[in-house]
């Protein structure tokens, strides 16, 4: 009988020990509510679980250099409520409180939705397109990656054994900038994204937009950062034939798979349109600024 | 009074209109098995029966008046 | 007792439900809720494969696994012969019901029931399933109904022979019954049409969807007696399905009704029950199944998946002369889906001279369909309600006006033979008239469906026990599971006959050794059914306090009548007697010839037809094809409504799982034959931020035939959602929805063919 | 396997327990405690009939182990009447006759409670989305919401 070990540390240091030392099927905890579907539906029995909640690394958000370093473990409610990061970085939030219910919203991280590495996480889109560092530690000691290198595939992450991400570092908010993101699903909530998209942008002094990054998500078996929908952004006013060019590099670049959540056909025509109601919303608030 | 048109193609030849004497349910299933044997088994197994629009789910000695509209219906039942 | 006119004291009343306090604090146990001293947990191993033959099944190394108490395959369950099945159900067969709680000889849907082990724990029941090894010959398969149906598809039941077809067809198919309706002459009903509108129709199989997984602890004594606890809408059902399946007597179980966390037609079945009873059997201890989400999926029974045509002829001044249906209905993979029911329901409403209507009962590998609200008719409605959208339009007349010109009324033939007596259709299609919802206006990209809706509602087998306590106080005991709330509707009518105050009546549900026998619940029967027994009990009680207060007074008994809970002496010339109340009585009991108890145990007949129109709002998001419901209300006919509050709660629910029909919820296979989405993530049921609120309105025709004029209500407001929703959807973008469900992804290719 | 043993407080009281370490809070409130009013709809997260509030926050215990309620403060529907007095939620529950079958309603109860404790006067849309992480099938939601907002118009003394 595999039974499993579950441990508490209270430093990160511990945390790698623990994971250097485990044999393998070990499983970092911080909301959990990915990681205990898994092992409830019985996809796989951890033989170690270490929960990062006692860690204050983890589980707090601090201002760094005026952007925001969030712990992995914090929770999306808590995000929510802080007035600062929501006011810089509304996109992030709003993906992160977007991942399910409340219950949900109470207990599921940055670091877990990034680490579960899903096609259609909520989060990583507005990550990506934010610019987010992740701050990782390992048995090599710290090194920081861009969020857009962690997911490698469906369930895969580019972590090297024993490493887990710490911390998330969003950089700080440029003046008339601002970011956004939406998802389809069929429901109006607890669905998993058919497809997301996030748009973060800036504008120059006479409206013209000087720097984009378009992201989508669950069009591809990563998270997808769009160049071609950026450039058509980039030095426009951002009118409505900047947004038809967006949506159509945006349909460009999906590479989607069919499956009982959506067709192939139906993510690729939503993602156009998601992607320019995504760049509206971040427009109107860029232009609040 | 009417057969189902599965009762009637079964056992009576595809005729459903059929007129029979009988006061009460059980005398007209005896008398519809006379006419067409093997049919009462299967009425009494698992019919209901509608005498002029009142539906009963176990039918036996119901009364049938003279000129009664009388219906075999299938058991209805609910979810 | 006529309780047709006068104003009622306690019937209308909007009471707190005996139940609730319970339900509200935590306190009431559903069926996983219970456990024993020294009880197993029982775990099933279910087939992954749509169609497979059971070579063998080797339990050898799951038997000695420490813990494991006792392991169990078809072979432990006995052979039994072909019989009818009648619980207030669709017939279906025991020899049926016992390869579907353990498939024997061949596993014909994805999970699949093919052994069962108990074990001292959970995880070791898990770990002895895993060392089951089964050898399975995998077969093809078929789901969906129209291959199932073509002459060289895979046979499900290889010796099965369609019924209903003369002469009796020698080749065995996967069609095992064909049924047929008619009045008058089709052909020469659409020659007198106008205008005549065919389309074809498909659905999808959807699950009932409730909450509570089911669950049952059995436990047996060495006498051989067993004692059941367990969720179901019928537990004298579970008794004697049981019973048939392991060849006992019914003596032998007594099965506890615990409170059913949601049923809606898919728990008047036994899955797990007889498992736990034989395991407890052969172990001599308690054995508890809680089945998980996956399980209630992959191996319960949804509703079926189906293919219909409707054709619909009318004059140009919109009477309807001819209607024609083709209705084919996945039966999953033993026979006995409610197609006969969607034939006799899908012109109900309408006073109709030619009708036709045919049914194919088509078994497919999935798993067996069960009763789902109304069965068949929210699917025969979609298609018939859809149709007669379109004729309106193509009449130029309001979709109400067509419904009112053709309305069924007292004496209209209903479409399977049958006259109706007094029925409230012409009333809901006036309360739609008169409300505000019809004219209020729409926004862009908005659109209005309207629908209606029928069920004949039932009565069956009902049992009712009035004992009055010896301080006046009163329990009345019933025999049907509550899960709407008719324990508050049973109190307020034994409160008005006896005439006392409600807070002095407690109801409960009594277990199969303590009531008489009673049919299962479903079929909208229970308020009606167990009304009329309860109202029965209520005046045989009253009979016998006359008869107590007679001997009191030292009168003849004729003297006496029960008036606002009293005995009173019926005129002066009887004598000068202050009327003596029910507690006054009850205190005298002892001596008046002991405690008084009050039974009823019958067949309720005259169950009164329940109709409904509904109409919605839709907003269509032309870009994503999503559908959002803006406003919704439902109009249905309940003869009387005992208790208000949870009468407007079946409008509500009803309406709720027919726009989660109509929109979202689907079974989805692979082309492996597995169900791809056992779970609530991926069947998408709507949530609370899905929904408007569900304006309701009850108009009361009453049912002569009840003590109180009362109308079964709980599946009539099922039927119309889906085509309320469609109709909705073709106002707002034109395009005309023929396929459920109307997710976002169909409704965006719609619209672009419609471009 | 040796047990985890946890001190944890349940409905305001010291509680300790042993358990598996992937044994879920839901599995230990129910089997371990005899705290039968969390309920088991589906072990994913999806349906909310086992939300308790942890630490001020409703979460469901079919997604955290038991383990993580050491030093935590946990709230079940068990608690949430004083002694003999029903909590308004529950009361207007019973008022307006938002529940049927009750399977859903204890879930529903904890969480509209953590709702009014954080938002004391929501709107219908606030009230509808909070509680969208619960499942029912029986009502509709109607009922459920008009409760949900006639308790915390009592709750504000309107």
């Amino acid at each position: 009988m595999n039974a499993m070990r579950y441990e508490a540390p209270g430093s990160i240091d511990e945390v790698v020990a623990l994971l250097a030392a485990a044999d393998g099927t070990a499983r970092v905890l911080a909301g959990g509510t990915d990681l205990l579907v898994q092992m409830q539906s019985g996809l796989f029995k951890p033989g170690l679980i270490v929960d990062v909640k006692k860690i204050a690394e983890a589980t707090t958000i601090t201002a760094e250099d005026d952007g925001f370093r969030i712990g992995a473990a914090v929770c999306g409610a808590e995000l929510g409520e802080h007035t600062a990061l929501k006011e810089a970085w509304p996109g992030v939030v709003e993906a992160a409180e977007l991942i399910g219910s409340v219950q949900i919203q109470a207990r599921a991280s940055l670091g877990g939705n990034l680490c579960n590495a899903s096609p259609a996480a909520d989060s990583v889109p507005a990550l990506i397109a934010a610019g987010a560092i992740c701050s990782i530690a390992g048995p090599k000691g710290r090194r920081e990656a861009p969020a857009r290198e962690i997911a490698t595939g469906p369930g895969k992450t580019s972590l090297r054994k024993g490493e887990i991400v710490v911390s998330i570092h969003l950089p700080a908010q440029s003046p008339r900038s601002s970011d956004a993101y939406l998802r389809f699903i069929p429901r109006t909530e607890m669905d998993i994204a058919v497809v997301g998209a996030a748009v973060s942008l800036s504008l120059d002094e006479n409206g013209l937009c000087s720097a984009a990054r378009v992201v989508l998500g669950a069009i591809a078996p990563t998270a997808l950062l769009v160049a071609e929908a950026a450039d058509a952004l980039n030095g426009s006013p951002v009118d409505d034939a900047a947004l038809e060019r967006l949506a159509t590099a945006a349909r460009a670049a999906c590479r989607p798979i069919d499956d009982k959540r959506g067709t192939v056909e139906y993510r690729t025509k939503v993602a156009g349109v998601l992607a320019r109601r995504a760049t509206g919303i971040a427009l109107e608030r860029a232009r609040r600024k | 009074m009417v057969l189902t048109n599965e009762l009637g193609n079964q056992f009576a030849g595809g005729e459903t209109k059929v007129e029979v004497q009988a006061k009460n349910v059980r005398q007209l299933i005896r008398a519809l098995e006379e006419r067409y044997p093997g049919m009462g088994p299967e009425l009494e197994a698992g019919m209901a029966v509608a005498i002029d629009g009142e539906i009963y789910a176990d039918p036996f000695m119901e009364p049938i008046g003279p000129d009664s509209e009388v219906y075999f219906l299938p058991r209805i039942g609910g979810g | 007792m006529d309780g047709q006119t006068r104003d009622f004291k306690w019937i209308g009343k909007r009471t707190v439900r005996p139940d609730g306090v319970d339900k509200v604090t935590g306190r009431a146990n559903f069926g996983a809720d219970f456990s024993l001293p020294g009880m197993l947990v029982g775990k099933v191993l279910r087939s992954p494969h749509a169609h497979a033959r059971i070579l063998s099944i080797d339990t050898g190394k799951a038997r000695v696994l420490p813990g494991v108490k006792a392991v169990i395959t078809a072979a432990d369950l006995p052979d039994i012969p072909s019989e009818e099945a009648h619980f207030g159900e669709d017939p279906t067969d025991f020899r049926y019901v016992s390869h579907n709680v353990m498939a024997r000889g061949k596993a014909l849907y994805d999970g699949h029931v093919v052994a069962a082990v108990a074990a001292t724990s959970e995880a070791i029941a898990e770990a002895a399933l895993g060392l089951i090894e089964v050898e399975y010959d995998i077969l093809p398969h078929v789901l969906d109904v129209e291959d199932a149906m073509k002459p060289d598809a895979p046979l499900v039941i290889e010796d099965l022979i369609t019924q209903g077809i003369t002469p009796t067809p020698k080749k065995p198919s996967n069609i095992a019954k064909r049924i047929q309706y008619d009045l008058g002459d089709i052909a020469a009903g659409f020659k007198k049409a106008d205008v005549v509108i065919k389309r074809r129709f498909t659905t999808k199989p959807v699950h009932q969807g409730y909450i509570e997984p089911h669950a049952v602890v059995a436990s047996t004594s060495e006498d051989g007696q067993s004692l059941v606890w367990c969720s179901s809408q019928g537990h004298f059902m579970v008794r004697a399905s049981c019973a048939k399946l392991l060849g006992l007597d019914v003596s032998q179980l007594r099965v506890m009704p615990a409170e059913i966390g949601g049923g809606f037609g898919g728990k008047v079945t036994v899955y797990q029950e007889p498992l736990a009873v034989l395991m407890s059997r052969k172990t001599g201890r308690p054995v508890k199944m809680v089945m998980s989400r996956e399980e209630v999926f992959r191996g319960t029974g949804p509703t079926s998946g189906s293919v219909m045509t409707v054709k619909i002829g009318a004059t140009k001044k919109g009477k309807i002369t001819a209607a024609e249906a083709t209705l084919a209905f996945q039966a999953g993979a033993y026979p006995g889906s409610p197609v006969g029911l969607g034939c006799m329901t899908a012109f109900a409403p309408y006073d109709l001279e030619n009708v036709k209507t045919v049914g194919y009962d088509v078994v497919v590998n999935r798993p067996k369909a069960t009763a789902y609200r109304a069965p068949g008719a929210p699917l025969a409605a979609f298609a018939a309600e859809s149709v007669l959208d379109e004729l309106a339009k193509a009449l130029n007349i309001a979709p109400l006006e067509l419904r009112e010109k053709n309305a069924a009324r007292e004496g209209t033939q209903a479409p399977y033979g049958p006259r109706f007596g007094v029925i409230g259709y012409v009333a809901t299609l006036q309360a739609l008239r008169d409300h505000p919802h019809y004219m209020a206006p729409l926004g862009p990209n908005q659109g209005r469906g309207i629908a209606s809706g029928f069920w004949m509602n039932f009565g069956g087998q009902s049992s009712a026990v009035i004992n009055v306590n010896e301080d006046g106080t009163v329990v009345v005991t019933l025999g049907h599971p509550d899960i709407g709330g008719s324990r508050a509707s049973m109190a307020l009518m034994a409160a008005e006959v006896l005439g006392i105050d409600i807070t002095k009546v407690r109801a409960i549900i009594g277990d199969t050794h303590s009531i008489g026998l009673s049919d299962i619940t479903g079929g909208s029967k229970v308020t009606f059914a167990s009304g009329m027994a309860v109202v029965k009990a209520a005046n045989d009680v009253t009979g016998q306090l006359r008869a107590r207060a007679a001997m009191i007074w030292e009168v003849d008994a004729d003297g006496v009548v029960w008036e606002d809970g009293h005995a009173v002496a019926s005129s002066t010339n009887v004598g000068e007697f202050e009327p003596l109340s029910l507690a006054q009585i009850a205190a005298m009991a002892a001596k008046t010839g002991g405690p008084i108890s009050g039974h009823a145990s019958i067949n309720a007949k005259g169950a009164g037809p329940g109709f409904g129109t509904h109409i919605c709002d839709v907003e269509v998001d032309r870009e994503t094809g999503r559908v959002t419901v803006v406003r919704y209300t439902a109009i249905q006919d309940a003869g009387r409504a005992i208790h208000p509050s949870y009468v407007e709660g079946q409008l509500q629910g009803g309406a709720a799982q027919g726009i989660g029909w109509a929109l979202n919820e689907e079974y989805v296979y692979g082309d492996d034959g597995r169900l791809q989405n056992p779970g609530f993530l991926d069947y998408r049921m709507p949530v609370a931020s899905d929904l408007p609120m569900i304006d309701t309105v009850i108009v009361e025709v009453p049912n002569p035939n009840h003590p109180f004029g009362v109308r079964g209500v709980g599946e009539v407001p099922i039927v119309p959602p889906l085509a309320a929703v469609a109709n909705a959807i073709e106002d707002a973008i034109g395009v005309r929805m023929t396929d459920l469900p109307m997710s976002p992804p169909r409704i965006l290719a719609a619209l672009e063919d419609k471009l | 396997m040796k047990k985890s043993h946890v001190t944890t407080t349940i409905n305001g009281e010291p509680v300790e327990f042993l358990c598996e370490p992937q044994q879920t809070l839901l599995d230990v409130l129910r089997d371990e405690l005899n705290l039968t009013g969390s309920k088991e709809g589906c072990s994913s997260g999806d349906c909310g009939a086992c939300s308790v509030i942890m630490d001020g926050r409703v979460v469901c215990t079919c997604l955290a182990l038991g383990v993580e309620a050491e030093g935590r403060s946990i709230d079940t529907i068990e608690g949430m009447a004083e002694g003999e007095t029903l909590h308004p939620l529950q009361r207007w529950f019973l008022e307006e006759a938002a529940l049927q079958c009750g399977f859903c309603t204890p879930g529903f109860l904890v969480a509209a409670k953590a709702l009014l404790d954080r938002n004391p006067d929501p709107t219908e849309t606030e009230v509808r989305y909070w509680l969208a992480g619960n499942l029912c099938r029986c009502t509709g939601y109607d009922k459920i919401v008009r409760a949900v907002l006639s308790a915390g118009a009592e709750m504000r003394g309107q």
